[in-house]
């Protein structure tokens, strides 16, 4: 599904991904996890076209999309979110998910203007679309707060509902428990679950074990910018080496 | 959605019976003014209330119309509708093509970007004297006809401008509340959120910048062809900052906001008759003390002060009461 | 054709513009630098720095040297008041409100400057005489010397303040990252009151060596404010050697044009060359791009 | 919105029903466009000042037939847009009988549609030649046509045996069209035009223009501007070395100008209205009385020289005064009244309006001047102007 060949990634004289090399088969939930300043979160932005790797290239089912910017990457089927959620806080929260069905429109500013009849139809479709996708989220009580007033885990769940408003084949999450409680936590464990069950391949960084090993079927360990180790829940529990790294930063 | 066009109407409505009340005085004058300027204002609100993205620059769109209806139907005796046409169309080629490298750029360069562009365009109208008359102004720019209809009266501009400004209303209030609108809000939200779920946001800021210079393009037509002068200090970077002064009191991402920011600047020296020669530093006082205490704009700023101060009260009621 | 005699004075007198447009950016630069701010009124205080010597001069009657420090300290006074109470109060504010802000802000100054002392234009007396002198085959002022040895004192000034002093490193520290300042213990609000001061200083100083050879008036400072802009963009906003750079381009580019060209498009050949550096190189001519790409 | 509107609107009709109210005794309403502030504030502040000096003179005299001369001015800030805002408000609103300014050509040709559309007769204050060339029924104007002014000057430099020229102009109104009349009028005063060059409103050195100037054939320089351009130019000038003949316009002719330029304005020549020099001008000159009295009037008033500009509201107020004082009372008769002035001794010349000329001024309103000892100097004739020639 998504292929990473030799990514390298370099700061100044930093080197932040060394050679790193992965493939996300379909449907599967991946972890990503390793130490602080491992670089989880610069593969993320390389992947989803915030940064372009220095070296290597990455492909979406066989096809080269290095370098692409994200809204391109959107148009594929990429979506991803953020570690420090970026949300609209000035629009409602069907706006948000509203957004989310951009790519699956395509009403131009002048048929938007003069109100075209094609319009009003797909202006229709987003709205019954993302409310669907609204409550299939849970948030469907809340379409019309503004959605920088929903408290932080109740954004998380927006921020993802929005995402799959885009209808993607995969997501990327930056640490989706960052932030929530148990309670919220067992309830994204069961969204992602659910999400997993539609066929979308999910990629997440994640520093909560227990939620990797939870749902996470196939998980990648990165240290000091350089994969570890990469097998099964409990392979990863068992590697020797990942137990070293973590001890080690501890 | 059934709001929004409520709301029009009603708008529509005050708008076509004002003249009933003002018949044929200096204020009706003023009105078609008004009117100009709120193209102008919904202009460079779509662009910098919605999207975000500061034009200092205005002026020059808006002159650039001016010009175009000027020239081509006072020196070439152009059909002036003709004439609005290519005026808009070129000016949205020029900001069309112009944008993509200037909206490249992100706050204080894009600022200095769309100033500079103002200024080069208005040393133009200076100094191509052959074609615009220069400073001096250029003269002789008929009215508006339709059939035998001529445009040229305050009552007769009135209708056709605000025809043109409803029209303007009206189609800023469909984009801001579709597709476009939400995805423009988002990139002044948010623009790395907006791009990762797929919004060009590279080409929808040119396309906005393109739709802002048209409207502005075509406000500067209908000046034309109104005073049937033109000259060059109309279009300076004063006026650039005239605009930006009314959808800043108007609020930011507020249509009927910059109406009201365009009547009340254009008002203004009627509002402060006993400040003649100090409504510079009332500029620059509204300026600076609305974006600090009123962010919002009039339009958002007076109900939450309205209800702050209900709140005071009621709240002093109660302490009386104890 | 142009004789390089006239070159060499196209050169000259873009030079001693060039300086003062690099004066004024470096103001900018140092606002923008530690706050992320660009102060539009910039050019006011410029204006402020003529206007208020002339006042000093002809009105209170002080001697040049004394007036000339009362005009800096209190153009100076002018931008930590425009600081307190116009930038501090608000806390994260987007660019775009503080831009508008600092519209405002120049709006208002030049204002009160017309309605205190009139729309006249003033002259100042030249610091030592109006003899021209001659450098090869072109003239200069003794004006224009004292412009070249002000211009350097403040930059040499500057760059010791900023890179040898305890509240000019902190306020470096703070144009790199202002919450790590915070908790290192640095004073951040207090710093960005400083640059604040330190600017209008500055460019009252500029504004008081130009006044004898340029006049002043209370709209001087909107154009030269722009150049100053110019040349702080071209430098790629630095607060030292880019800027000053930056400055001298715009000065001698316009002379030439004006020289060469047309003296009509004289400012739009400087405004132009503006865009053509922001579209290929918006981080000014003297820094190094950055590769990330939001 | 709307409610401001309704507001403004009730406030209007209340003042216009009082205003109904009080028709008796009513005074006689002049309005005024003057440029106050903006870019030709130096023209409008001198502007308003000397016509409500010559209001007041008026009613403090009586007023005219009994009625008092009320003067309504409004500032057009230079801008066209409020210029035709203005004086659609002092037609519509203020009903005046007739209008004084606007100050800048670029205002006149704005409001000139206007004026002509509702018949109220407008005397400008502006230069612009087009303003009354061709006439229009409505429009007159006292400030003298810059192609007077270029007259003299070629005159001047014939005497002198000039032929090549150098154009130094400011690129606003007031520069380009008197740039327009340097280049029209060149050719049949012989004249060959060596250099052409212009500079901003608000630049600050000239040098590089100045230098290529040097560098051509020219023999004497034109600068044409107001302050403080041209006095940067004098400076520029001196500081190059540059020896060559400097000629200005009839915008710097103030004091002003010498105390900017200073030094450097030591035998600059211009063509000039009588007002600058009106105390050297012999007791035989019709115009004396007139000048000498603005002069004073102005300079008790307001502690300032009354200059060249204030002096065509001076003759636009007083020509409609004149005009009132003939018993003309309806926008028609002064108009018809404006048309029939003769001899009028003004401030700009000796004025003569006729239906088809609306300007009504020779080029003897205009003198020659140049500035000796810090203080302006008439040069005494035509044929005597060769020894004025200071720095030949």
């Amino acid at each position: 599904m998504l292929r990473g060949e030799a990514i390298t990634r370099t700061f100044g004289g930093i080197t932040a991904l060394d050679d790193v090399s992965f493939s996300f088969a379909a449907g599967k939930i991946t972890g990503i996890i390793g130490p602080n300043g491992a670089g989880k979160t610069t593969l993320f932005n390389i992947i989803t076209g915030i940064y372009a790797p220095t070296e290597g290239k990455v492909f979406l089912e066989g096809k080269d999309i290095t370098g692409l910017a994200p809204e391109k990457l959107a148009r594929m089927g990429m979506v991803r979110t953020f570690q420090g959620i970026e949300l609209f806080p000035q629009m409602t929260v069907l706006e948000n998910v509203m957004v989310g069905r951009h790519t699956k429109s395509k009403s131009g500013i002048i048929a938007s203007a003069f109100k075209l009849p094609g319009h009003i139809r797909e202006e229709k479709n987003i709205r019954e679309k993302a409310l669907s996708w609204l409550q299939f989220a849970g948030l469907g009580d809340l379409a019309d707060q503004e959605a920088g007033s929903l408290p932080f885990g109740r954004g998380r769940i927006l921020e993802i509902a929005r995402a799959l408003a885009l209808e993607p084949r995969i997501i990327f999450m930056d640490e989706p428990a960052a932030g929530l409680n148990s309670r919220e936590t067992r309830e994204l464990a069961g969204l992602i679950r659910k999400i997993s069950e539609l066929g979308i391949t999910i990629a997440l960084v994640e520093h909560d074990m227990e939620l990797v090993m939870d749902i996470c079927e196939e998980i990648m360990v990165l240290n000091l910018g350089r994969k570890l180790a990469w097998g099964t829940p409990r392979e990863i529990q068992e590697n020797r080496e990942v137990v070293m790294a973590y001890l080690g930063e501890g | 959605m059934k709001r929004e066009l409520l709301k029009f109407l009603l708008f529509a409505i005050v708008v076509s019976v004002v003249p009933a009340f003002v018949s044929g005085g200096y204020l009706l004058n003023v009105l078609v003014f008004v009117g100009i300027f709120t193209m102008l204002a919904v202009a460079l609100n779509l662009l910098l209330g919605f999207a975000g993205q500061i034009s200092l620059g205005q002026a020059a769109f808006y002159g650039l119309g001016a010009y175009m209806s000027g020239v081509l139907t006072a020196s070439h005796g152009m059909n002036p509708w003709v004439a609005m046409l290519i005026g808009a169309g070129a000016v949205g080629l020029l900001t069309f093509v112009l944008g993509f490298p200037i909206l490249r750029l992100k706050g204080h360069s894009l600022a200095m970007a769309t100033l500079g562009l103002g200024i080069i365009v208005y040393i133009f109208f200076n100094e191509t004297v052959d074609v615009t008359g220069g400073p001096s102004g250029l003269s002789g720019i008929p009215n508006l006809t339709v059939g035998s209809f001529v445009f040229d009266s305050d009552l007769k501009n009135y209708y056709l401008i605000w025809g043109f400004a409803l029209l303007a209303i009206l189609l800023a209030v469909n984009l801001t509340n579709s597709r476009i609108g939400r995805a423009l809000k988002a990139i002044h939200q948010s623009e790395v959120a907006a791009r990762v779920l797929g919004v060009d946001v590279h080409l929808l800021k040119v396309e906005i910048f393109t739709i802002s210079g048209v409207l502005s393009a075509i406000a500067g037509s209908l000046y034309a062809h109104t005073v049937m002068f033109i000259s060059p200090t109309s279009f300076g970077f004063n006026v650039s900052i005239e605009l930006l002064t009314m959808v800043i009191i108007g609020g930011l991402g507020s249509i009927y906001g910059s109406v009201l920011g365009a009547a009340l600047l254009t008002l203004l020296p009627e509002l402060l008759r006993t400040f003649q020669d100090y409504d510079i530093i009332v500029y620059g006082l509204l300026l600076i003390l609305m974006t600090m205490f009123m962010p919002g704009g009039l339009v958002r700023g007076i109900p939450d002060a309205a209800v702050a101060l209900y709140g005071k009260l009621k709240g002093g009621g109660a302490d009386v009461e104890r | 054709m142009a004789s390089s005699d006239q070159i060499l004075q196209y050169c000259l007198s873009g030079l001693s513009t060039g300086a003062i447009y690099a004066l004024i950016g470096i103001g900018f630069a140092i606002i923008y630098n530690s706050t992320g701010i660009i102060n539009f009124a910039q050019g006011e205080f410029v204006m402020l720095g003529g206007m208020l010597t002339v006042f000093f001069l002809s009105v209170a009657v002080l001697p040049l040297p004394a007036a000339v420090t009362a005009a800096v300290l209190v153009a100076t006074l002018v931008g930590v008041i425009f600081e307190r109470l116009a930038i501090r109060p608000l806390k994260d504010a987007q660019p775009i409100t503080l831009i508008i802000i600092t519209i405002g802000g120049s709006i208002l100054i030049r204002g009160i400057v017309m309605l205190v002392w009139g729309k006249d234009t003033h002259a100042l007396p030249a610091f030592s005489g109006n003899e021209p002198l001659f450098v090869g085959g072109a003239t200069i002022l003794p004006q224009h010397l004292w412009i070249f040895v002000i211009t350097v004192l403040i930059i040499a000034a500057n760059r010791l303040y900023f890179h040898h002093s305890i509240s000019g490193k902190a306020m470096r520290a703070c144009s790199y990252n202002a919450r790590a300042s915070r908790l290192v213990g640095i004073d951040v609000k207090r710093m960005v009151l400083f640059s604040f001061a330190i600017s209008a200083a500055m460019g009252s100083m500029a504004g008081i060596i130009i006044a004898p050879l340029t006049m002043t008036s209370y709209d001087v400072g909107v154009m030269l404010g722009l150049k100053g802009f110019c040349a702080a963009i071209i430098g790629g906003m630095s607060s030292g050697i880019g800027t000053v750079f930056g400055g001298l381009i715009v000065g001698v580019l316009e002379s030439l044009g004006a020289g060469l060209v047309s003296s009509g498009y004289k400012d739009a050949i400087a405004f132009f060359i503006l865009l053509i550096i922001l579209f290929l190189r918006p981080q000014g001519l003297f820094r190094k791009g950055e590769t990330e790409r939001v | 919105m709307g409610k401001i509107i309704f507001k403004t609107l009730s406030v209007l009709c209340l003042m216009l029903a009082m205003a109904s109210v009080t028709v008796a005794a009513e005074p006689i309403k002049v309005g005024a466009l003057f440029s106050v502030t903006g870019p030709a504030s130096f023209l409008g502040e001198p502007e308003r000042n000397t016509a409500v000096m010559v209001v007041d003179k008026i009613n403090k005299a009586g007023g005219i037939k009994g009625r008092k001369v009320s003067l309504i001015v409004y500032d057009t800030q230079g801008d066209a847009t409020k210029a035709v805002q203005a004086a659609t408000r002092l037609i519509k609103d203020d009903k005046v009988v007739a209008i004084i300014g606007p100050s800048t050509t670029g205002d006149t040709m704005a409001v000139i549609p206007i004026v002509e559309k509702e018949g109220i007769p407008m005397i400008s204050c502006a230069a612009g030649i087009k303003i009354t060339d061709p006439a229009k029924k409505w429009v007159f104007k006292t400030a003298q046509n810059d192609n007077l002014a270029v007259q003299r000057i070629y005159e001047y430099l014939k005497t002198q045996g000039i032929k090549r020229v150098a154009l130094l102009t400011v690129s606003d109104s007031f520069g380009s069209s008197g740039r327009e009349q340097l280049k029209g009028l060149a050719k049949s005063y012989g004249v060959d035009i060596a250099a052409d060059e212009t500079y901003g409103p608000k630049d600050t050195d000239m040098t590089a223009q100045l230098t290529k100037i040097r560098g051509s054939e020219a023999k004497a320089i034109i600068c044409w501007g107001t302050n403080p351009g041209p006095a940067i130019v004098a400076r520029n000038v001196k500081q190059l070395g540059i020896t060559l003949p400097l000629i200005m316009s009839h915008g710097v002719s103030s004091k002003k100008f010498i105390e900017l330029a200073g030094d450097a304005s030591a035998g600059i020549i211009i063509p000039s209205g009588h007002v600058i020099v009106a105390d050297q001008l012999p007791g035989s000159d019709p115009q004396k009385k007139a000048l000498m009295s603005y002069v004073k009037e102005y300079q008790a008033r307001y502690k300032a020289e009354g200059d060249h500009f204030g002096g065509h509201a001076w003759d636009a107020m007083t020509l409609v005064k004149m005009a009132l004082e003939r018993g003309a009372a309806t926008p028609a008769a002064i108009r018809a009244q404006l048309e029939k002035t003769r001899n009028y001794n003004g401030i700009g010349g000796i004025f003569n309006f006729s239906p088809t000329d609306h300007a009504g001024l020779t080029k003897d309103a205009f003198v020659m001047v140049t500035i000796k000892n810090g203080d302006w100097v008439l040069i005494k004739d035509k044929k005597a102007g060769g020894k004025a020639g200071a720095k030949k």
